[in-house]
């Protein structure tokens, strides 16, 4: 192989080099944890600048392997989204007793990621997916003490091990079909037999669970909520938007073909996801559990927009994935904070949080009026162009999705609003101080985590070139 | 006249099923395992039957050797052997039994639609030298990726299992 | 020369009291701004008094008719293309009649306020209030657009409300100022309606337009107002009828009343003013601005005369009853007025509109002798300071010039020559003679009638038992008696006047004559009233209660204003409030609101119908996720194609 | 093995998966649920073998699937051992029902 | 002049507050912002007169930058005589709300940067010719008036300010969905464009109601106007005023520029059905005030009343009733503004906002009862005062129509105006006439800057109701080429 080929593969290697260094760094030297967490996060910021070094784009281990701009933009999101949640759960890693093993899992999580996003092949597709989601579930399981999280690791790795066996099946289905795994030949000849039907569906339903589309979304809130708040976030933001970049691409050219498939199932996950989501979200009184159902809604949003089957809709899922990122990140780093004071995370323990921490609390509302979709954040102009491009499609009754989808904003408001009035306008149980302490300032990387976030969810939206570039890299998108 | 083979093929598929069904209703967790693992023999008997003898050694020292002894293992330290497993609800079991016989129903229904040509020329499969080459080719129809890359999730996989299981609990 | 400038003088020198006085309620000290105002208030008078020789002596008429005269025509709200409102200052006879009566009596009403409300703390501000008031009658009758009077006619009456209210830490008085208001208020939405049917149809708001397009019957828009129409009624009926609900309104007829009585809470110098002498008669002023419109539908002129006839008679019983001085006369007002309107609804050309001529003149009169009385009742008051018969008596030798000064506009009112009202009543009655005998009766009666309550006041309050005064003065200031003189001396001299040779219907001016034959039935009625009046009242006497009890439920009836107040309050009490308010109220809160609310709650409750699903075992989950695709199954297998 | 028709072997893999399907549903120790989840992941190899057997034996995708199938569902065994021996330990239970804190 | 001075004087003055802190400092820059705005409009205003003696167009200081291509979403901006007369409306209550609120000493920096952000929100609605921006611009405002509401507000205020946001996304969400419409439609959402458009008649049919019914939600429209007496009588005196003054003219701005200037015919088809709803409204609300005897209330419901006119003239829809809409928007806005002006005045000295437990508040806040006096006659339509003016030109306009049911429903409008003159002077009467409380004999009457923002005010009022022909000057005009111009559109089908 030549150089030019290592250097297609050149972020993977980097996060492979980054998985094999710590584990050096782990068995020959004693460091402190502070060290260990400015060395990383001092790495995973290199490891979000490596492609910038040069662009190199193409298909290698017989096309296998593939990066495209595309690609390589998908894959900096991820690992920028990773380095914030590890610049903002400082406190929390400096507690963990395995921090160097926390890393390792979740790097090659990433790792898995890379893969997927890379494959030209169900094969490494698949293994990407489980690589991505297996040392997760070990992740999760270390918040330890926490009786949550281990029951939230087992309901992980459990729903995920029947998910993708379901997926299995319908990969072995379409094999027997195709006769290949590589997605050039599949796109060229998917069939409309009922068996191609069933295993593109069990396939879908793999992609639906990992998405956390309702019905498939049952594992989601109890694993948001017993996992420690770095994995919860890296559930929600990274493997989330993960699987679905991949679906661009995989619903858009490899199974485009079956559209009239997808396109109803796509419609119904999205409204069930809405509909079940939101109203489940409305009473819960854990804000990661809160968290886990608001983004269960918001991928009925991006399933709406996946819907479109258009440039413009890719155009926009990404979009939208990136400012979720922004917001929800910057959720969850307020929570992450939350949950290093007090060990839980109780909506009512926002109370009167904006006496004690008014930075903290212009973030929290922010991200989540980014999510609730409201101007002047970010949230707006994702959820206005998915949408949007939602109504693209030649579809009767596309307008009454949308106004489905709308009214859905409403209800999303609602709870969003719950956590804004809790920080800002109830009283604290104890009048005399805060109920949350401000004794101990904010760390400085967990400050600047919040500070990127808060300024991503306020400035991406108005981007309209940033806007404008990804639909180019999304040109051939259909 | 059935041709021997193809009498092998039944009677290993039945006994297959037949342990798979033991092994998922037999209250001794114990034996349940031990169905399994006649299971996962029957099956490596299929792959031995189907010409892939990498594959049916790949299985039974994965399988029978690895995953099934842990889970033995896994027994012992939870559990007595001899406790007998709680019953399942009667609603449950019939509506689960419901579901997966609908599932089996469609899929049947949709493989008999579909037309599987017969069974092709008997082109000679690679053999193992073959499969070793391409595990480890770069080229089109190489798998050094998967197989790097697997390497890593096994790691990582090792480095949760060890953390995890051999953590104090509270 | 009769120009722009002399009356906006007369309309700005009001209005800049009111802004002045108004901003400066507390800097300006109490006697300047009185002095001020009543300084500024007769040079307005005088030069109201200029225009009223300029125009009809000077300038004089043209082909036998005085022009009316367009000074400023500016387009202040302009709606489309047909219609604005321009803000106009018209002169034609009957506006020149109003002007010099407004601005005189307003003078003359400043004046004795001088000395009326000099303990007041609130002196100035009154005086502003005096000042809007003025400024907007003025405009009322200045006004060459509909609409424009129904601005002023807004303008009056919320100055009438500011004045009725005046006392505003009592109750009562905020109560009659609301009352005044709102009732006059729903008159005005009559009003407005009526403008828009006649603006409308007529294609333009300017009166003179109006006028003109309406009364020539083969206009397009004239042809059309008397075509359309609904529930079988002309639309220029409706819309006259709706005018005529405006000016009833205003002038107090009934059924619209009962604001009027109420309206004496105010001190009573504005009573003087406002209600008596100008702003109640806006309603006969607006009947008659129109009054070549209003003489196109006769059901309208029929029912102008019929409510101004039992207006008049009505409020005349009930004078007769009452034991408060300012309601005796603010009924005698309410009475004078029916008589005014009733007369403009018999008006017709075969009598070349005697009615019409009768009706102004009274205005004209009336004006003068009306606020008479009430400054003399005013000063009566002053030094009262009570308002009920029963507390006053033998005031005559206290006060001797209010004494000789009520006389006579007592003797005014009667109709008994020579005083003013004879002479105005005189035309009314003859007027009424030629249309219809019932209604001359009527007239005649109501003429006795109000002789006898008159001087049933007048003996009560100058005769009777002598009261003990506790008093230091008896008179008022000067500044309370300049204007009792002058006004008494008008209240003789104002019927001599020719003023139908300046007001007239038609081409040339009507000769009145005396017939002194036909005087005799109503002059001789109204002394019936005066000697029944002496008799009773002049000394003190246990007959008045008796013969009230001999009028038994009647008297008890009349006592009661009829129970007018009483429908009144039980229908805003049990419609207003109770059906409208309370209803709507209910359903705003319980149906509106609750179906908002019951969809947030809701909403927000589903969840404990569909908690049960997040059951926190694994095999539920996995059963739903397995059942999601089943689903997919079942569509797409058995429902999809 | 010719005369075995490819459709037997995918309805003999198929009753396969649905029975593992239904251990999954109604096993209620840990354990076993992660032997069900072993038939099920058995039960797509043994189709995958068989299509590449049958219908396209010029090449090796499908046994390399199977093969990393394998060696993946190792390493998942692996880490949920792991992770029912640690819930073993804070729930003093295997039982999957008792590790259900966290619902609505 | 540039139009994006505007935008960026409130943004600057916000940012500036949060920079700058602490009480008294956010409060100068606060009032130097307003004031600033209210300089900048007056030039506006002024530049546009010169201009338009010039130039006749019908947009003026056009500015267009490209914001998202893939979409046609272009930043564009610019003017006209409606658009600056709301700006007008809005840089006076801001300002008075301002200084109304100058004593505000709970986390008065953040009270400050919220008002500045929902000032933004209003310029840059009436100055968007994008209807993406313009939504934009409409949504903004939701933050800001949630925790306006729920943090400095007073009664069941959390409940008000979620019923409120709710509401009025909701609204918005409607609004959205008849954009989306709009936007497949043809993609652009240029109104200068889409004006050019004509939508097939089943497509106006089915979004106009959308679109109406959603930025009637904001405008109060009769069934959807829950939201304003609770969200209004919960609020903080500014943000009452801002409510109630501006916001709620989003939305009668919104229907008229986007909905029924965009689909005519529909606005033809649905217009019994939004006059009778006004109508309804109107009579409705003013029955409904009548009951209430908290003063906030009151005026909540009263805003109902008179925003009812608004829709009543849009839903007529000729060349009158459309200006007296516009009257109408900003006469109401300015004489709502002040009278929560006054009733915050009043509520901060009384700490009652029961009509029954105040009375002759007039003896010793002589200043402040005027100030409310005036406001109510202003709101029962006393000539000489803005409400006049409106009112009449929406009778007029509606009269124009010569249909029964609108015929009717204008005389039935007209009825309000003695069912507003009952509650006025009923609240009037019990506040600051009648005998005085003594609880209240040590009160003091208004602060210089309590007298400022009513002077503000009060100017509005008074000149818009003595001189209505200025604004017929300004937007007079427009009114005209707004309805002519649809007319056109849809007598071209």
């Amino acid at each position: 192989m030549l150089l030019n080929n290592w250097l297609i593969l050149k972020q993977e290697l980097f996060l492979t080099g980054i998985i094999v260094g710590i584990l050096v760094l782990w068995l020959a030297s004693d460091l402190k944890k502070e060290t260990w967490i400015s060395i990383l996060n001092i790495v995973l910021f290199i490891n979000v600048c490596i492609p910038f070094i040069r662009f190199d784009y193409g298909n290698i281990f017989g096309d296998m392997f593939q990066t495209s701009p595309l690609i390589v933009f998908e894959k900096v999101l991820l690992s920028f989204a990773v380095w914030i949640i590890s610049l903002f759960s400082y406190d929390w890693l400096k507690k963990l007793d395995h921090l160097p093993e926390f890393f390792v899992l979740i790097l090659t999580s990433l790792l898995g990621m890379y893969f997927m996003l890379s494959s030209g092949n169900l094969l490494l597709f698949y293994l990407g997916l489980e690589m991505s989601t297996l040392p997760l579930a070990g992740a999760a399981n270390f918040e330890f003490g926490s009786k949550k999280s281990a029951e939230s690791a087992m309901k992980l790795i459990l729903s995920s091990a029947f998910s993708s066996a379901i997926l299995l099946m319908g990969i072995s289905w379409l094999y027997g079909m195709m006769g290949s795994l590589d997605y050039s030949v599949i796109s060229t000849q998917v069939g409309h037999s009922p068996l191609s039907i069933l295993a593109f569906l069990l396939i879908l339903s793999g992609f639906a669970f990992k998405i956390s589309a309702v019905p498939f979304h049952l594992w989601t809130a109890d694993v948001y909520e017993g996992a420690p708040v770095a994995v919860t976030a890296f559930l929600s933001v990274v493997s989330k938007s993960a699987v679905i970049m991949v679906m661009i691409p995989f619903f858009y050219q490899i199974f485009e073909e079956k559209i009239d498939v997808w396109y109803p199932a796509f419609i119904f996950l999205a409204l069930a996801s809405l509909l079940i989501a939101n109203l489940f979200a409305i009473r819960q009184q854990n804000i990661k559990r809160l968290l886990a159902f608001s983004s269960i809604a918001q991928v009925g949003f991006l399933l709406i927009g996946l819907s479109a089957h258009s440039q413009t809709g890719a155009t926009s899922v990404l979009f939208f994935l990136l400012i979720y990122l922004f917001s929800n990140l910057a959720a969850f780093g307020v929570v992450s904070i939350l949950s290093s004071v007090y060990g839980k995370e109780d909506i009512i323990q926002l109370s009167g949080l904006y006496k004690s921490h008014p930075f903290l609390s212009w973030v929290l509302a922010l991200a989540l009026f980014s999510l609730a979709g409201i101007p002047p954040t970010a949230g707006f102009f994702g959820k206005f162009f998915l949408l949007l491009s939602g109504a693209g499609v030649s579809n009767t009754s596309k307008y009454w999705i949308i106004g489905f989808a709308a009214m859905n904003m409403v209800i999303s408001l609602y709870y969003y609003l719950i956590v804004v009035k809790t920080i800002f306008m109830n009283q604290n149980p104890e009048q005399s101080e805060a109920y949350f302490p401000s004794t101990d300032p904010i760390p400085m990387p967990v400050r600047m985590a919040l500070i990127i976030c808060l300024a991503g969810l306020l400035v991406v939206g108005f981007l309209g070139g940033f806007y404008q570039h990804i639909f180019q890299l999304l040109n051939g998108i259909n | 006249m059935m041709p021997a083979s193809a009498i092998l093929f039944y009677i290993i598929a039945a006994l297959i099923l037949v342990s798979a069904i033991l092994s998922v209703t037999s209250r001794k967790i114990f034996r349940a395992a031990i169905w399994l693992l006649f299971s996962l023999i029957g099956i490596a008997g299929i792959y031995f039957w189907l010409d892939m003898n990498f594959l049916a050694a790949v299985q039974i020292v994965v399988y029978v050797g690895g995953i099934v002894v842990l889970i033995i293992f896994s027994v012992f330290l939870t559990q007595g052997s001899g406790q007998s497993l709680p019953y399942p609800s009667i609603g449950r079991l019939f509506f689960a039994a419901l579901v997966c016989l609908f599932g089996l129903g469609i899929s049947i229904w949709s493989i008999n639609q579909y037309g599987y040509r017969d069974a092709a020329n008997e082109v000679g499969f690679p053999g193992m030298k073959e499969l070793g080459k391409q595990m480890l080719s770069v080229d089109q129809g190489g798998y050094a990726l998967p197989f790097e890359a697997v390497s890593i999730l096994l790691l990582a996989a090792m480095i949760a299992s060890i953390v995890i299981a051999l953590k104090k609990s509270i | 020369m009769l120009n722009l400038t002399i009356l906006c003088i007369i309309l700005i020198l009001p209005f800049t009291n009111f802004l002045v006085l108004g901003l400066g309620s507390r800097s300006i000290r109490q006697p300047i701004s009185g002095y001020w105002a009543s300084f500024t208030m007769l040079v307005s008078a005088v030069l109201s008094m200029n225009v009223a020789y300029l125009y009809f002596i000077q300038k004089g008429t043209i082909n036998g008719i005085y022009p009316s005269v367009e000074l400023l025509r500016y387009p202040w709200l302009v709606f489309g293309k047909n219609l604005s409102i321009d803000i106009s200052i018209v002169l034609d006879p009957l506006t020149v009649m109003m002007l010099v009566v407004v601005t005189f009596v307003a003078a003359m009403v400043h004046v004795f306020s001088l000395g009326y409300m000099k303990d007041d703390k609130r002196y100035t501000t009154y005086y502003a209030f005096l000042g809007l008031f003025t400024f907007s009658m003025l405009g009322l009758i200045l006004a060459g657009n509909l609409f424009q009077v129904y601005i002023f006619w807004e303008l009056v009456g919320v100055s009438s409300f500011l004045l009725i209210g005046y006392y505003f830490t009592q109750p009562s008085a905020v109560a009659a100022a609301k009352k005044a208001f709102i009732v006059t208020r729903f008159a005005d939405f009559g009003f407005l309606v009526g403008i828009l049917i006649i603006s409308y149809y007529g294609e333009s708001l300017d009166i003179a337009t109006l006028i003109e397009r309406l009364s020539n019957t083969s206009s397009s828009q004239s042809i059309l107002i008397q075509s359309a129409g609904w529930l079988g009624i002309t639309a220029l009926s409706w819309g006259l009828a709706m005018i005529f609900i405006g000016g009833a309104g205003k002038s107090a007829m009934f059924p619209l009343h009962i604001w009027l009585p109420d309206a004496m809470e105010g001190p009573t110098p504005v009573s003087a003013l406002i209600h008596a002498a100008t702003m109640v008669v806006a309603g006969v002023y607006l009947v008659a601005r129109l009054f070549p419109v209003f003489e196109l539908s006769h059901s309208i002129m029929c029912l102008i005369t019929y409510t101004g006839l039992f207006s008049a008679f009505f409020a005349a019983i009930i004078a007769c009853t009452q034991t408060d001085i300012k309601r005796v006369l603010a009924y005698s007002t309410m009475s004078q007025i029916g008589y005014m309107m009733f007369s403009l609804g018999i008006a017709s050309h075969e009598d070349h509109y005697l009615g019409y001529i009768g009706s102004l003149f009274h205005l004209f009169t009336h004006a003068f002798f009306k606020s008479l009385l009430f400054l003399c009742a005013g000063a009566v008051i002053h030094l009262i300071h009570s308002n009920e018969l029963g507390k006053m008596g033998g005031l005559r030798k206290l006060m001797p010039i209010t004494h000789l000064a009520f006389l006579i506009a007592c003797l005014a009112i009667a109709g008994i020559p020579p005083f003013a009202g004879f002479f105005s009543k005189e035309e009314i009655l003859l007027a009424s003679f030629h249309s219809s005998k019932f209604i001359f009766g009527i007239a005649l009666l109501t003429s006795g009638i109000t002789a006898f309550y008159m001087f049933r006041l007048y003996f009560s309050v100058f005769w009777n038992k002598d009261q003990q005064i506790n008093s230091h003065h008896g008179e008022g200031t000067g500044t309370m008696l300049f204007p009792l003189i002058v006004l008494g001396l008008l209240s003789i001299g104002a019927g001599w006047v020719p003023f139908s040779n300046w007001l007239y219907k038609g081409n040339e001016p009507v000769q009145t004559h005396l017939d002194l034959l036909f005087s005799i039935a109503p002059v001789t009625l109204s002394l019936i009233g005066i000697i029944i009046a002496n008799n009773l009242y002049r000394k003190p006497s246990d007959s008045p209660q008796n013969l009230s009890q001999v009028w038994g439920k009647l008297y008890t009836a009349a006592y009661n204003k009829f129970y007018v107040d009483e429908i009144y309050q039980w229908i805003t009490k049990n419609v207003v409030f109770k059906l409208f308010g309370k209803i709507f109220s209910w359903i705003d809160k319980n149906i509106i609101d609750g179906l908002v609310n019951g969809i947030g709650s809701f909403v927000s409750n589903v969840y404990f119908f569909i908690r049960g699903i997040q059951s926190g075992k694994l095999q539920d989950y996995l059963l739903y996720f397995f059942g999601g695709i089943a689903l997919g199954m079942i569509y797409f297998f058995y429902i999809w194609k | 093995m010719s005369h075995i028709p490819l459709q037997h072997i995918l309805f003999f893999s198929s009753a396969l998966f649905f029975i593992g399907m239904f251990g999954m549903f109604t096993r209620k120790n840990l354990i076993t649920l992660l032997m069900s989840l072993e038939l099920m992941l058995n039960s797509v190899n043994i189709n995958l073998v068989a299509f590449n057997k049958y219908l396209f034996p010029q090449q090796t995708a499908g046994v390399f699937l199977a093969l990393f199938t394998i060696i993946i569902a190792a390493a998942e065994a692996a880490i949920a051992i792991a992770i029912f021996i640690y819930l073993y330990r804070t729930h003093q239970s295997i039982h999957v029902d008792d590790a259900s804190d966290m619902k609505n | 002049m540039n139009l994006l001075l505007l935008l960026i004087l409130p943004l600057l003055s916000a940012v500036a507050i949060l920079l700058v802190g602490k009480g008294t400092a956010s409060r100068l820059i606060s009032l130097a912002g307003a004031f600033g705005q209210l300089v900048l409009v007056g030039w506006l205003l002024f530049m546009f007169l010169q201009f338009r003696s010039n130039t006749p167009t019908s947009i003026y200081f056009e500015q267009i930058y490209q914001w998202f291509p893939t979409w046609a979403i272009q930043f564009h901006i610019g003017v006209d005589g409606i658009a600056i007369s709301m700006m007008l409306l809005t840089s006076l209550v801001v300002l008075s709300g301002i200084l109304v609120s100058w004593k505000e000493d709970k986390y008065p920096q953040e009270f400050f940067f919220l008002l500045m952000l929902l000032s933004l929100g209003a310029y840059g609605f009436f100055m968007s010719r994008d209807i993406f921006t313009l939504f934009f611009f409409l949504e903004l405002a939701v933050i800001p008036k949630f925790l306006l509401i729920g943090i400095w507000g007073s009664g069941n205020k959390e409940y008000s300010a979620m019923k409120l946001a709710l509401m009025l996304m909701a609204g918005s969400a409607l609004v959205f969905v008849g954009l989306t419409a709009i936007y497949q439609e043809t993609h652009t959402f240029d109104l200068t464009q889409l004006a050019a458009i004509h939508f097939s008649q089943s497509f106006q049919y089915l979004f106009f109601p959308l679109l109406f019914a959603g930025f009637g939600i904001f405008a109060a429209l009769f069934p959807f106007h829950t939201w304003v007496p609770d969200g209004h009588a919960s609020a903080p005196t500014a943000a009452s005023m801002f409510l109630a003054g501006i916001s709620m003219k989003l939305g009668g701005y919104g229907c008229l520029r986007v909905a029924s200037f965009l689909m005519p015919d529909a606005a033809h088809y649905y217009a019994p059905i939004i006059i009778g709803l006004s109508a309804c409204a109107i009579l409705y609300g003013a029955f409904v005030t009548l009951m209430q005897t908290d003063l906030k209330y009151m005026n909540a419901y009263s805003s109902i009343s008179h925003c009812g006119f608004v829709m009543l003239g849009i839903g007529v829809f000729n060349t009158t009733s459309v200006y007296g809409a516009i009257l109408q928007m900003i006469s109401h806005g300015l004489m709502t503004a002040l009278f929560f002006a006054a009733i915050g005045m009043v509520y901060y000295r009384t700490h009652t906002r029961q009509v029954n437990e105040m009375g002759g508040l007039l003896e010793k806040i002589p200043f402040i009862s005027t100030v409310f006096m005036l406001a109510g006659l202003c709101s029962l339509g006393l000539p000489g005062l803005s409400g006049f003016v409106a009112e009449m030109t929406v009778f007029i306009g509606s009269w124009e129509n010569a249909d029964v049911w609108v015929r009717v429903a204008t005389v039935l409008s007209c009825a309000s105006i003695v069912v507003t003159a009952v509650y006025i002077l009923r609240a009037t009467g019990k506040v600051i006439m009648g005998p005085l409380r003594s609880s209240f004999s040590s009160l003091r009457d208004a602060n210089w800057y309590e007298k400022c923002a009513a002077f503000f005010l009060l100017a509005g009022i008074l000149i818009m109701g003595v001189a209505p022909f200025l604004l017929h000057y300004i937007t007079g005009n427009e009114a005209a080429s707004i309805v002519s111009a649809t007319s056109t559109v849809m007598f071209n089908k």
